[in-house]
């Protein structure tokens, strides 16, 4: 799923000064999953900024909505009335969200009230592991299913550099496991580790063509 | 609202304390409002946000003592949303010390009395300061 | 439906002074919603309910608010008088005028008194009713542990007409105290007799635990014996006991044939022949500061025994002997009487290899003087512990162990048997040092938990107090992972949505799942956002 | 003038290196003393490449000093900054100018250094780079174009001994022997017996290639914790640690230098590998004091 962060919130209140009223547009998927978008999150948000402009005299109104998923055109459509109502939108959804409801409401400023950061999975109660990388050519085949390209911070093939920490860390984070140590292991424990000692040539970097863009084979 | 005190008070812990204060005839003061929960761990950030926004003077969530949570882990996620709160406030220049939460037991009525009054002394001192300025 | 509600005020026999009853009524007569305000003056005795229920007969109501006394005192027999009176429980909001305002404050407070019942006006708009339903549950408990503790347990569960399951890893019942020598081993061959004979107990030896799944009324158990089993159960009731180890880092030398522990002791007290009878024994306890209940107990008998069955010299090394068990004190006195040597030193003492024998270097604080003892037998100090297996146990169940590794923190509210689970009970040493009293309290307690909890027939529960819901759920498991009594778990809807379902017999009604859900799935009524929001919003509006 | 490296490395029969890392800035008066002071003690000068991902004057530039000053260089080439395209052509650039010898590496993380906000490159790492040179070695480049003028590098990387734990390491050792490297330059090792365990498992994939002993000097026992703490892939042993903490204040250095000729001198004369490799960062006028007291001069 997408993980994202929320804003510093100087940077929201920036993006909002000049409107005074404004709809928090939250998202029902991966955001709500990952604790920054979701209902909850929209209305914790929307209080902040009221507290925040309500302090400077500048009463900031509020609108509160959440859609099921804020990257289709067709659910964010049920947000037009709610819109038509305020000066702008922020979102709490990830990049693909912010991009639709921007484009489904063209005349109107939309702003984002989260970083999108990565693409993972939860580790536990409240913590989530980038774990997927979208590079478009899927090495996890031949590393026992643990993604080098992200789980290792230089994102190398091949192996891992020197700089693994004591007891299998990583260089940059002694909090974080080294991903080749990792695959190390997991292949080990498969019998497979042949697969590591194959040497991969350089990734193909140009499998997707930027823009992405996918079509589906039509029924 | 007009700078009341609001406290989320859990059942199995100061709500019963505010009751002992009560029947034993003590007193606190007035401004306090006691807001049941069943349990420290119901109160959300949102709650404590928005009896700000309403215009309390302080939001004081009141729970079991540490390790004693009749749900184990509710004190503990009170407090931590506590904190959060107190992040969320400062980060828009407002006064964290606004919220707070406490532990005390069932039979603590005194703790509850003066964790009560330290919260009313410092909302007072904060009016002064602001007064003065 | 509009809401249209009855509002019933308390003043306590007359006696809430500072609160001026009638400014209170005229002031929430204005509202809208409110069908009537009513001035009562004992809502706790007979007349007060006759006036409630008169009022609630003729009115057509659908909320009441009654500001009173401390929920604690009368919420529950409120409750009730609303079912009897066909109205929702659900529907009840109360206002706590006399312990949180009239008695707290001094001079008049009439006005806080109102804002109090505005508050719960506030609610009680926004309250829905719960439904209560019966719901068949499996009586059938599974206690697992055959010793005292265990077997005591299935006893008593049995008594009371519980079908009682006791399954045991040792291929026999009995436990440890079966091998005390003495008074306890003759009371468990009477215990174990007294099972077999007892028609609702079934009883399965050697066999474990391997797994268990669902809640409480249907606790799904898989246990491997000598063949694989999966049955249900409504309950569980562990009493798993706990096992001693010589307390080998307090200890100078290691155990072997001069320095054993009381288990070996025990053997070799049970043998028929004794290769040489030890002249002079010393036990040892206390090294560590913990002095266990339990220990303490089995050196005080098996000291007495040696000096019984041997006539050996026997002297007890220690630092203070905790005799505030049941019956230690008597067992102390027993062994003074015999003749059995009670030493006591503040500084551990020195313990040495002595040419095949131990010799012990003591200072007696009584005497004041050093002493050297030298044993043909030590028995060394030992510690308790959990049993084998506690760590795997408590990670297949996922409750908490304390510090040490014992099943139960010292929890106010779960004391003493209860878990952080819904029916799974901890019984006797697997929750602590616990002498024989305490073990049998335990027990009685736990009988009685579990008979409260699930008794004979259906059991009413709630439906719906806490509930997520289906459509905004997004099935992100985050209630599933906070919720600290395992109540809420995955579930098909339509045969096509994953969500999260909470089981009412389950769930304690603690709300954390509500507080936390990114998606604002879960409601728990009477608790829910938008009724605490409405108690905010009342406040100061007056 | 300097044999070439390439020979030196089939001939001697104890090879010693050093490594001079650039200055930040354009002025590279520091590093001509040091070339000066050392081009005729050691048998190759190794310079580092925006060393600690800290940017600095760039590799190629002191290597074609130390051509000039006529010495011999080994140029450092790391993933992080540049795309195989930037690569490859700086490679070109400096063959074209009598660079003749290259050390691959991965190169350290973006973040360890001073611009940590920087895009971190990546797009190779050390056993892609080793094929990369092999690459341009046969006159052609990484899309298969022919080159007009290859180039014919000496080819060096580098591993870690000491790394914990070092199974994963070797396979990546293995990788790069297999892609095929002329010397192999240790990261700093202090424990011997870790070099001999490390040395039996190259000369079971290839008994040809020179392994050089990395020598980091440390000067006090903080330096090395600090260093054990923050410096990737480096692991000062306790009881070097304690040597140091017991060394009169004020004489960390002699300490550290004395450290440091000890386990030249050792791996020498008990012929655990075929030469060294000193990496006295900051400190390059004291090398030849290591050189002297390890009987390298």
């Amino acid at each position: 799923m997408i993980v994202a962060e929320r804003k510093p919130i100087e940077e929201i209140l920036q993006m909002i000064a000049p409107y005074k009223k404004v709809l928090l547009a939250g998202c029902g998927t991966c955001v709500t999953i990952c604790w920054t978008g979701g209902e909850k999150e929209v209305g914790i948000l929307a209080s902040q900024l009221r507290l925040a402009r309500g302090k400077e005299g500048d009463k900031a109104d509020t609108v509160e909505a959440t859609v099921e998923r804020q990257c289709e055109k067709e659910m964010v459509e049920e947000l037009r009335d709610k819109v038509d109502g305020v000066e702008a939108v922020l979102s709490l959804a990830c990049g693909a969200g912010i991009q639709t409801i921007a484009e489904v409401f063209e005349d109107k400023p939309v702003f984002p009230a989260v970083n999108t950061t990565f693409l993972g999975s939860p580790e536990g109660e409240g913590v989530w592991l980038e774990n997927c990388g979208a590079c478009g050519d899927c090495f996890l085949d031949r590393t026992g299913g643990i993604c080098p390209m992200v789980r290792c911070a230089k994102g190398i093939l091949n192996g891992p550099c020197g700089g693994t920490r004591k007891g299998g860390k990583c260089e940059i984070d002694p909090d974080k496991d080294c991903g080749w140590v990792l695959i190390y292991r997991r292949l080990e424990k498969q019998g497979r580790l042949d697969l590591m000692r194959k040497y991969y040539p350089p990734k193909n970097f140009r499998v997707v063509k930027r823009p992405g863009k996918m079509q589906a084979i039509k029924a | 609202m007009n700078g009341e005190i609001i406290a989320f008070c859990c059942e199995h812990s100061a709500y019963a304390a505010a009751d002992v204060v009560g029947k034993q005839g003590l007193h606190y003061p007035e401004k306090l409002r006691v807001i049941r929960v069943p349990c420290a761990g119901r109160v959300d950030i949102i709650h404590m946000l928005k009896a700000l926004e309403e215009g309390a003077a302080a939001v004081l969530v009141l729970g079991c003592e540490d390790g004693l949570c009749q749900h184990l882990t509710g004190n503990v996620r009170a407090k931590e949303r506590v904190k959060y709160s107190e992040t969320l406030l400062t980060e828009v220049g407002i006064d964290g010390g606004r919220v707070g939460m406490f532990n005390l037991a069932a039979n603590a009525p005194h703790k509850f009395i003066k964790i009560i009054n330290e919260v009313n002394d410092r909302i007072k001192e904060r009016e002064r300061e602001n007064d003065s300025r | 439906m509009p809401v249209r509600m009855g509002i019933f005020l308390c003043d306590c026999g007359g006696s809430l002074k500072n609160i001026d009853f009638p400014k209170v009524r005229e002031n929430l007569e204005n509202l809208e919603d409110i069908a009537f305000v009513d001035i009562t003056h004992n809502l706790c005795l007979e007349e007060g309910e006759k006036a409630i229920t008169s009022r609630i007969l003729t009115e057509n109501i659908n909320r009441v608010v009654i500001a009173a006394c401390s929920p604690e005192f009368r919420e529950r027999n409120f409750g009730e008088l609303l079912e009897k009176l066909r109205l929702n429980p659900g529907l009840l909001s109360l206002a706590n005028i006399r312990e949180q305002c009239s008695w707290a404050h001094e001079g008049d407070v009439t006005r806080k008194a109102l804002e109090l019942i505005m508050m719960a006006v506030g609610k009680a708009r926004l309250l829905q009713p719960v439904e209560r339903k019966e719901v068949a549950v499996n009586n059938e408990v599974l206690v697992v542990g055959g010793g005292f503790c265990g077997m005591k347990s299935s006893l008593e569960l049995s008594q009371l007409g519980i079908r009682t399951t006791l399954v045991e890893r040792e291929p026999t019942l009995g436990g440890k105290l079966k091998k005390l020598e003495g008074f306890y081993s003759s009371q468990i061959e009477a215990m174990i007799k007294a099972i077999e004979k007892a028609e609702n107990i079934e009883i399965l030896t050697s066999a474990e635990v391997t797994g268990v799944e669902g809640k409480i009324g249907d606790f799904k158990v898989r246990m491997r014996g000598t063949k694989e089993i999966l049955r249900s159960f409504g309950a569980i009731v562990f009493a798993t006991g706990y096992k001693t180890e010589v307390a080998a880092g307090d200890f100078p030398l290691k155990p072997g044939v001069n320095i054993i522990s009381q288990e070996r002791l025990v053997q070799l007290l049970q043998a028929p022949t004794l290769e040489a009878r030890p002249e002079t024994i010393g036990f040892i306890f206390d090294l560590s500061d913990e002095n266990p209940r339990f220990p303490t107990l089995a050196t005080l008998n098996n000291a007495l025994a040696v000096k019984q069955r041997w006539g050996s010299e026997v002297y007890v090394f220690c630092k203070n002997v905790k005799v505030d068990s049941e019956g230690v004190e008597k067992l102390y006195r027993e062994a003074r009487e015999d003749g059995v040597m009670f030493l006591k030193f503040d500084k551990n003492p020195k313990i040495s290899a002595d040419d095949g024998r131990v010799k012990i270097d003591a200072e007696d604080t009584l005497l004041g003087e050093e002493i050297v003892l030298t044993c043909d037998l030590v028995v060394a100090e030992e510690k308790l512990l959990p049993a084998e297996g506690t760590e795997g146990l408590s990670s297949l169940l996922k409750i908490r162990t304390d510090s040490q590794g014992f099943y139960q923190e010292e929890n106010v509210h779960l004391y003493p048997v209860s878990s952080e689970r819904k029916g799974i009970f901890f019984v006797g040493n697997c929750r602590g040092d616990l002498d024989l009293g305490r073990v049998l309290a335990d027990i009685s307690s736990v009988v009685a938990k579990v008979y409260e909890l699930l008794p004979p027939g259906k059991v009413i529960v709630e439906a719906e107090r806490v509930k997520a819901d289906p459509q905004k759920c997004v099935a992100c498991l985050t209630c599933i992972r906070v919720c600290p009594h395992r109540a809420v778990q995955l579930v098909q809807v339509d045969s096509e949505k994953v969500v999260a379902e909470i089981s009412q017999l389950a769930c304690d009604k603690c709300g954390i799942c509500a507080a936390i859900c990114p998606a604002k799935a879960i409601k728990f009524e009477g608790y829910s956002d938008d009724q605490i929001l409405a108690q905010i919003e009342a406040i100061g509006v007056s | 003038m300097a044999r070439d490296f390439r020979e030196t490395l089939k001939t001697k029969d104890f090879i010693v290196t050093a490594e001079a890392a650039p200055t930040k800035g354009s002025s590279v008066e520091r590093s001509l003393e040091h070339i000066e002071l050392l081009k005729d003690k050691v048998d190759a000068l190794n310079v580092t490449d925006n060393q600690s991902s800290v940017m600095r004057y760039p590799s190629v530039g002191i290597c074609l000093l130390i051509k000039e000053h006529g010495g011999e260089a080994v140029l450092q080439v790391t993933c992080r900054d540049r795309n195989r395209l930037a690569i490859q052509a700086d490679l070109l650039f400096a063959w074209s100018r009598g660079v003749r010898n290259v050390l691959c590496l991965t190169g350290d993380s973006i973040d360890v250094g001073d611009h940590k906000e920087a895009k971190p490159v990546f797009d190779l790492e050390s056993a892609q780079l080793i094929h990369l040179v092999h690459t341009l070695n046969s006159g052609k480049d990484m899309a298969g174009n022919e080159l007009n003028g290859g180039t014919d590098f000496c080819i060096g990387t580098t591993a870690t001994p000491s790394a914990d734990p070092i199974e994963p390491q070797l396979v990546k050792v293995q990788k790069k022997l297999e892609a095929g490297v002329d010397f192999i330059q240790t990261q700093a090792v202090y424990d011997l017996d870790e070099l001999k365990r490390f040395m039996e498992f190259v000369r079971k994939h290839d008994q040809k290639v020179k392994v050089l002993l990395g020598i980091v000097p440390v000067v006090g026992a903080k330096m090395a914790q600090y260093m054990n703490d923050n410096v990737p892939g480096i692991f000062v042993p306790q009881y070097i640690i304690d040597e140091l903490a017991q060394a009169p204040k004020g004489t960390g250095i002699t300490k550290g230098v004395e450290i440091a000729a000890r386990l030249i001198r050792k791996a020498k004369e008990e012929k655990l590998c075929d030469g060294a490799h000193i990496m006295f960062i900051g400190k390059e006028e004291r090398v030849p004091e290591i050189l002297e007291a390890a009987g390298l001069l």
